[in-house]
């Protein structure tokens, strides 16, 4: 296996979705809050892991912009759940050392007084290791 | 006792029944059998005590058979029995005069002896209205022992003393149930599987084939048995044989599944003492549990549990699902 | 008692298939090429009600490892009732085989419809599956271990 | 008696041969005892495999033949009638499948060929206990059902009255007509429903072949090809359809209109006494008890007063028919599924979102708006108009139908035509996933409404609708061509719904002991090569209720299911199948068990004298009406002592067969 | 009626009132929030990979200590509730995480999701009734248009959540009929506020926020509620032409029911 293919085969199985049930409907794009930020749009996530080009999707934008509003795998008629793969491949470069999108130093200019908690916690789930 | 062979005479000498079915001393004092009577002088023979725990009705098969109507006595657990043939047109109800006696349990000798009591002559003390200590002669004196202990293992969970049918009733039954009738199942049921498979291996080992829990079983009443016959046979015939020894008393459990009123008659033959009743119980436990409460020989109407069906019955993944 | 996981051990498994459903949802499997263990071997019944407790005891004894019986989803038997009387005879055997210490992943019931193609294979997958780990049909083979 | 059997192995082309060493599997098979004759041919089906098969038979005087080729749901009765041809009863073959189940699911070639030679004994090994069976005889009734009034009902019963035979329509509501008269205009020559579908419906009313049942369904079915009785509930419609002369006036003048019109799906109302529409067949209203005013509070019977003709009947009971039919079609129909799973398109929350079968009623001009194109909110007229595809097909995520629906791209090519034709300053949009349109004509029909009309097609499914604060409506959707997100206004959006079978069809299966599929579409005998007939004989599938289809395939399938009840009605007697029970008087302990399984009521008692080694009595034994047994085999179980047993699948065949599978 | 209570880190800091404002109310409606001993912090965001263990084990943990008390599970933040729900579903559901959580767990008995996790607005509408609390309101919201901000994490993904129809809710709306006002239905109240990408794509999660608020205004709303204080964060920070102000519902709950003095004092 190269490592393209191995690449390919953990988003599925972390993702948990079966790439090859997309239809190519559009809806998951048409539905993402994101979609103008994203130079890799939703209903493309699925071609990059069928084609193996998993390199072009961790470079890509869309792993930082994509919110997880669950939008796409709410309405996804094929049970897709483009959302669950970008997240896949997203943590395909947390989980790879130096792959973290949130450096320590650069949180203190980020904050505010009223700034939840919560967005922090979640932020570094998202964006770290 | 004698009140019942009055009852007997009088329908005789009346015309009413041409023969008499119920029990003759047998050649040991506590083992009684079943007998048919004719005549009154055969009825010196007759006798009706704790050891009568035959069940008659499956007779009434080969009486129904025969002409004029015959008089049987039943206790109130053979009348599920006998509820059951009717159901099954078996046996003729038109050709019967039911008796119901009563029974305050029913003895199993074995019982006594498993109380270190050797050397038995004979058992005092087991008629119906007898006291609650029974006096055993033996060899080496008189020894006692409460009524209770020596009951069958069946009357501990007892039905009930009510006849399910009758034409009249004679003598005053007494409740001897003082146990859970599932529960010696449920024990079972509490077992890993490798425990439940030794338990009835080791029980199903001692099997001789006797077939002495088929003949006296009233569900068991085929004309011609499966077991005796070529239906289920392929062109080998030795290895059939080999296939029934192996499956019969599931087989036959399964046969009887529905249909059997639990009367324990097959446990209470059985010479090599195997717990026969374990399987057919269980059958009957699991109907409860799946299909509602249903009592065999209770309601002649009522469909049989494998007979009948809805559409949300459980399904057979049930066995796994429960573990 | 069970071999496990030993690889050599591969079962027999008897499926009896009615002819409405469960045959043809088998034809399907296969036109559509949904591959399945060659360990399953069919034998069509006309409906899920024909099949006696007495063959699947048979198999058992037989050498069999596994029986599976496949019939029309309850409320589409072509004959209206037979596998509503299936399902109650397959529960009470299977928990009588269940209660005598067998295995109770050697016996399935599946509904499985003409249309259900890949749930046959599927249902097949699984039960040679779960039959393999269980390893070789020892205990129904001799209750009575007479030998 | 020596067996003297003989085996047959197809390599079915490539189909067996390919995974199946065949010649080893003959070699094996013609070792097994009793086997005279083993032989394989490519494919055995043809003429000249058939020849083989007859020749082996009539010079190795065969008493059985296994033919190891694809299923018997295939072929089993071709090779029947082969043996029968060369002289040897049909009962006396048997099929091991080694198609469906070796070839074609097996990779390894050893294994294959292994499980194929398993299948030949089992199959050897039942043929070798199988008896010489003929075929009784059943009558057939000359008489056919048709269940629903729709296109399909209409077209199907017209055909079977048209061969001279009596037919009868079940349909559930006031009037024949289904669907079809809901429509405006038809694709794809865009002529009027109403105007080819009403005289169809005055000739099913007016020929003397056909009587209608309308307000009515079937509550009961019994019987088998041939012989089926059912009961028919005709429900009380509270007006006499003999004294009534389809006047009117009771509607006119029923205080009560405040019911929602079925007909016109909701979008207006109509009064308690109606007819769905004015061209309904019958002509003879209904009054709707749920909403009258005499049935609700006692109080009211102005219909009644206003009556001429005294037709109104408050008293009126169902009434319960029964009839006999030879034949049942099945012409259940569909409807459009409910689209509660389906809120971002706000279908619940604007009245500007609506189904397409519901701009079907507001462009016909007997509809809710007279026929004007308007906003169901406020009744101006739209500009912008978008219509969304593949709403609740094609999806597998369990909220919609997997399935296509076949017919949403082209009647939505028609309407965003018909609407360009007649206002041509409103603006059509169409987002669509994929244009399907096979057919003849169809693809230029949809080309027209793109280059004529200049309809504009958007390839992408929408992902929301919003209904905004000053009335219009935000469509959230994208251009996957473009690769751009669009979030487009419009007046009004028309959803193309996902169809569904009508969901009277599960009882009515279960009734008919018809198949369904998992998306309750009633089963066809084959998929190709009897697609109108269901596996249940005698049964009959007419329209969509076998699957989506439009109305030219409609109208063929049901003609098609026409003759193949006229083809069943054209016989005096049918060959009942031989495969059914039948008792052992010597064991048979009369004891009623099995009759009590027993879903035709074939078993019953008889008193015969039975005499054998020693016996010599009457005894109450069971006995099978050959007829009424469709040999399901409840019986045979149910049976304690193994009395009941079945022909053509008796115990001692199915356990030679689990012998020879666990050898 | 005793209920645990898991509030999570915001409801401990910045988010106090929420909590507060809740605890007050429940007290008043006859239930009590009885608090998880030693509660750690969800994560903020459920863990889409199937592989992931360990970051659901401060859930399992919660899920288990309200199991061994016999109680259900109410949350109160959108976020918990929504992290929390969805581990319950694993728990009960994927096989490999239920067996890999309760393996590095080593419970007296292994959890498999028995435990019933209620967001505090289901415990509103289905154990106590939205009828009972109106009938306990003493100072009605009349003539108030107000919207219900739902957001993402509630609704989605509805097979799991079970909590309303994803696409068209109307709890929040039943629950502002309850405390006297008129809930303002505008269809961008389940859009996405931008979540945790507002902590480095500020003007993103405005323009997301802005265009809810808008939205809301544009059904002439006089104010907001929202379940979430992210979604408050977001909501209050946004570029919204027209700033609606932004409540907490149990805000208004206590306020309804006369106790937000008390609270805040």
């Amino acid at each position: 296996m190269t490592k393209a293919e191995m690449q390919a085969e953990k988003i599925k199985e972390i993702s948990g979705t079966d790439p090859y049930k997309c239809m190519k409907c559009g809806k998951c794009s048409a539905s993402c809050p994101s979609f103008d930020e994203m130079d890799i749009k939703p209903h493309q996530f699925v071609s990059y892991v069928l084609n193996e080009d998993i390199e072009a999707l961790a470079n890509s934008k869309s792993l930082w912009k994509c919110l997880s509003c669950f939008a796409c795998v709410e309405r996804c008629p094929r049970d897709v759940k483009p959302g669950k793969i970008i997240d896949g491949a997203r943590q395909l470069v947390v989980r790879e050392k130096g792959g973290d999108y949130l450096k320590a130093d650069e949180i203190p200019e980020l904050l505010d007084e009223e700034l939840p908690q919560q967005l922090l916690v979640s932020a570094f789930r998202r964006y770290r290791r | 006792m004698q009140e019942l062979i009055n009852k007997a005479k009088e329908l005789l000498a009346n015309g009413t029944v041409v023969r008499v079915l119920g029990w003759r001393a047998g050649d040991l004092s506590y083992n009684p059998e079943p007998a048919f009577f004719e005549t009154e002088e055969d009825l010196q023979k007759f006798v009706y005590d704790g050891f009568c725990g035959a069940n008659l009705s499956k007779y009434m098969i080969e009486a129904s058979k025969l002409d004029g109507k015959t008089l049987v006595f039943l206790k109130p657990c053979d009348t599920y029995s006998f509820n059951q043939l009717i159901k099954e047109h078996r046996v003729d109800r038109e050709k019967a005069y039911i008796v119901g006696v009563g029974c305050r349990g029913k003895l199993d000798i074995d019982k006594i002896k498993e109380q270190g009591i050797k050397g038995i002559e004979s058992v005092e003390g087991t008629e119906l209205d007898g006291p609650d200590t029974l006096t055993i002669k033996t060899l080496y004196g008189d020894k006692t022992c409460s009524y209770a202990s020596a009951m069958l293992g069946r009357c501990h969970v007892c039905k009930g003393k009510e006849h399910m049918i009758a034409d009249e009733i004679i003598g005053e039954s007494k409740d001897t149930k003082d146990a859970e009738r599932f529960d010696a199942v449920k024990a079972v049921e509490a077992m890993s599987p490798e425990e439940r498979f030794n338990f009835f291996q080791k029980e199903l080992r001692k099997c001789i084939r006797c077939n002495a829990c088929r003949n006296v079983c009233p569900a068991c009443s085929c004309r011609k048995c499966v077991f005796d016959s070529n239906k289920f046979d392929s062109a080998q015939k030795a290895n059939v044989d080999s296939f029934e020894e192996k499956m019969f008393h599931v087989i036959r459990a399964f046969h009887v599944a529905g249909r059997c009123t639990d009367c324990g008659e097959c446990s209470r033959v059985c010479p090599q003492g195997i717990q026969l009743h374990l399987f057919n119980r269980k059958f009957i436990k699991d109907i409860n549990e799946y299909y509602g409460e249903f009592q065999a020989g209770a309601d002649i109407e009522a469909r049989g549990p494998l007979t009948n069906y809805t559409f949300d019955d459980v399904e057979p993944s049930i066995v796994k699902e429960r573990g | 008692m069970s071999i496990g996981a030993n690889e050599e051990f591969r079962p027999k498994i008897v499926a009896f298939c009615c002819n409405w459903c469960s045959y043809a949802g088998a034809d399907l499997a296969g036109s559509s090429r949904l591959a399945y263990p060659a360990d399953v071997k069919i034998i069509r019944v006309p409906c899920s009600c024909r099949v006696n407790p007495m063959f699947i005891l048979r198999a058992f004894e037989r050498g069999a490892d596994g029986v599976i019986l496949c019939g029309c989803h309850p409320g589409d038997c072509h004959y209206s009732t037979g596998n509503f009387y299936a399902r109650r005879r397959m529960t009470m055997l299977f928990s009588m085989l269940d209660y005598i210490g067998v295995e109770n992943g050697r016996t399935r019931v599946e509904w499985v419809s003409a249309a259900e193609g890949a749930k046959f294979s599927a249902t097949m997958n699984d039960f040679v599956a779960k039959v393999t780990s269980l390893g070789k049909n020892v205990r129904l083979g001799d209750l009575r271990c007479k030998n | 008696m020596q067996q003297r059997i003989g085996v047959f192995v197809c390599h079915c082309g490539s189909n067996i041969a390919a995974t199946v060493d065949v010649k080893k599997v003959v070699e094996m098979l013609a070792l097994e005892p009793g086997v005279v004759h083993a032989e394989d041919y490519q494919y055995m089906c043809s003429e000249v495999g058939q020849a083989k098969i007859a020749e082996a038979i009539k010079e190795k005087q065969l008493t059985g033949v296994v033919v190891c080729s694809c299923s018997p749901r295939m072929h089993e009765t071709t090779f029947r009638k082969c043996a029968e041809r060369a002289g040897l009863n049909p009962y006396m073959v048997e099929i091991a499948n080694i198609r469906e189940q070796v070839s074609w699911i097996h990779k390894d070639m050893e294994e294959a060929t292994q499980k194929a030679v398993i299948l030949g004994r089992a199959a050897i090994a039942k043929v070798s206990l199988n008896t010489p069976l003929k075929a009784g005889e059943s009558r057939v009734t000359k008489r056919a059902l048709v269940i629903g009034g729709g296109i399909a009902g209409i077209q199907t019963a017209l055909d079977i009255a048209d061969a001279g035979y009596e037919v009868d329509i079940v349909e559930k509501t006031p009037s024949i007509g289904g669907r079809m008269s809901q429509l405006d205009k038809t694709f794809p020559t865009l002529d009027c429903s109403a105007c080819i579908l009403t005289p169809k419906m005055v000739e099913a009313s007016a020929n003397e072949k056909i009587t209608l049942y309308t307000y009515s369904e079937v509550e009961k079915v019994s019987g088998f090809v041939g012989d089926f009785t059912v009961d028919i509930r005709k429900k009380a419609r509270s007006v006499d359809m003999s004294k009534c002369t389809g006047c009117g006036v009771c509607q006119e003048k029923c205080p009560n209109k405040k019911a929602p019109s079925e007909f016109n799906r909701g979008l207006n109302t109509r009064s308690a006494i109606y007819t769905p529409f004015a061209q309904a067949i019958p002509n003879v209203p209904v009054i709707d008890r749920e909403h009258c005013t005499k049935f609700l509070t006692g109080k009211c019977g102005v219909c009644s007063k206003v009556c001429q003709a005294g037709a109104i009947d408050y008293e009126q009971q169902d009434e319960i028919i029964t009839e006999k039919y030879g034949a049942i079609v099945v012409a259940t129909g569909f409807d459009i599924i409910k689209l509660d799973n389906y809120g971002e398109y706000a279908y619940d929350q604007s009245p500007d979102v609506i189904t397409s079968l519901e701009l079907e009623r507001i462009m016909n001009a007997a509809g809710p708006t007279k026929g004007h194109l308007e906003r169901m909110s406020d009744h101006k007229a739209p500009k912008n108009m978008v219509f969304i595809q593949c709403v609740g097909s094609r999806c597998s995520d369990g909220r919609g139908k997997s399935y296509c629906s076949k017919i949403c791209c082209m009647y939505t090519a028609k309407h965003a035509m018909l609407i360009r034709d007649k206002y041509p300053d409103v603006n059509v949009t169409v987002f669509y996933i994929d244009v399907r349109t096979p057919g003849k004509n169809f693809d230029e029909f949809y080309r027209r409404a793109v280059e004529d009309y200049h309809v504009n097609y958007i390839k992408g499914q929408v992902g929301k609708v919003t209904p905004e604060a000053d009335g219009s409506l935000t469509v959230h959707g994208v251009d996957l061509i473009d690769n751009k997100q669009i979030k487009m206004k419009a007046d009004m959006v028309v959803l193309a719904a996902a169809i569904e079978p009508n969901p009277d069809i599960r009882k009515i299966a279960t009734m008919l002991t018809a198949s369904i599929d998992t998306n309750n579409f009633l089963t066809e005998a084959h998929a190709k090569l009897r697609p109108v007939e269901s596996p249940t004989a005698g049964i009959f599938l007419s329209g969509v209720t076998q699957g989506p289809k439009d109305i030219p395939e409609t109208v063929s399938q049901a003609g098609a299911a026409a003759v193949k009840a006229i083809g069943l009605l054209a016989k005096d007697k049918l060959l009942t199948n031989p495969c059914t029970a039948q008792a052992d008087i010597m064991a048979c302990n009369g004891c009623s068990t099995c009759a009590n399984v027993c879903p035709y009521g074939a078993i019953s008692y008889e008193d015969k004298e039975v005499r054998g080694p020693g016996i010599r009595e009457v005894r109450r034994v069971a006995v099978v009406n050959s007829a009424l047994c469709q040999g399901c085999g409840a019986c045979t179980v149910a049976c304690p002592s193994g009395a009941m047993d079945l022909q053509g699948f008796s115990n001692r065949q199915i356990i030679a067969e689990v012998d020879a599978i666990c050898r | 009626m005793k209920y645990s209570y898991y509030p999570g880190c915001t409801l401990k800091n910045k988010a106090k009132d929420l909590d507060a404002y809740a605890r007050a109310s429940a007290e008043a409606l006859g239930f009590e929030l009885e608090e998880i001993e030693d509660w750690q912090c969800c994560g903020g965001v459920y863990p889409l990979g199937s592989d992931e263990i360990a970051t659901k084990l401060s859930s399992v943990r919660a899920l288990n200590a309200a199991k061994e008390k016999g109680q259900d599970l109410v949350t109160l933040c959108s976020a918990c509730h929504h992290v929390i729900k969805r581990v319950n579903d694993d728990m009960k559901n994927v096989a490999d995480i239920q067996f890999r959580a309760n393996n590095y767990l080593k419970l007296d008995e292994p959890y498999t999701g028995e435990t019933q996790v209620l967001h505090f607005l289901e415990v509103l509408r289905d154990r106590v009734g939205f009828d009972a609390i109106k009938e306990k309101v003493v100072k009605p919201f009349t003539g108030k248009k107000i919207g219900a901000y739902y957001g993402c994490l509630l609704l989605r993904p509805g097979k799991i959540l079970e909590f309303d129809n994803p696409e068209n809710p109307k709890i929040m709306e039943d629950f502002i009929r309850a405390i006297g006002g008129e809930p303002v239905i505008y269809p961008y109240r389940n859009e996405c506020c931008g979540g945790y990408i507002s902590l480095k794509e500020k003007e993103l999660s405005k323009s997301m926020a802005g265009k809810i608020m808008d939205n809301a205004a544009s059904f002439e709303a006089d104010m907001l509620i929202t379940a979430c204080p992210l979604c408050l964060y977001n909501l209050n920070k946004s570029d919204a032409k027209t700033k609606l102000p932004v409540y907490y519902f149990t805000e208004l709950l206590a306020e309804a029911l006369g106790l937000k003095e008390e609270v805040q004092a």
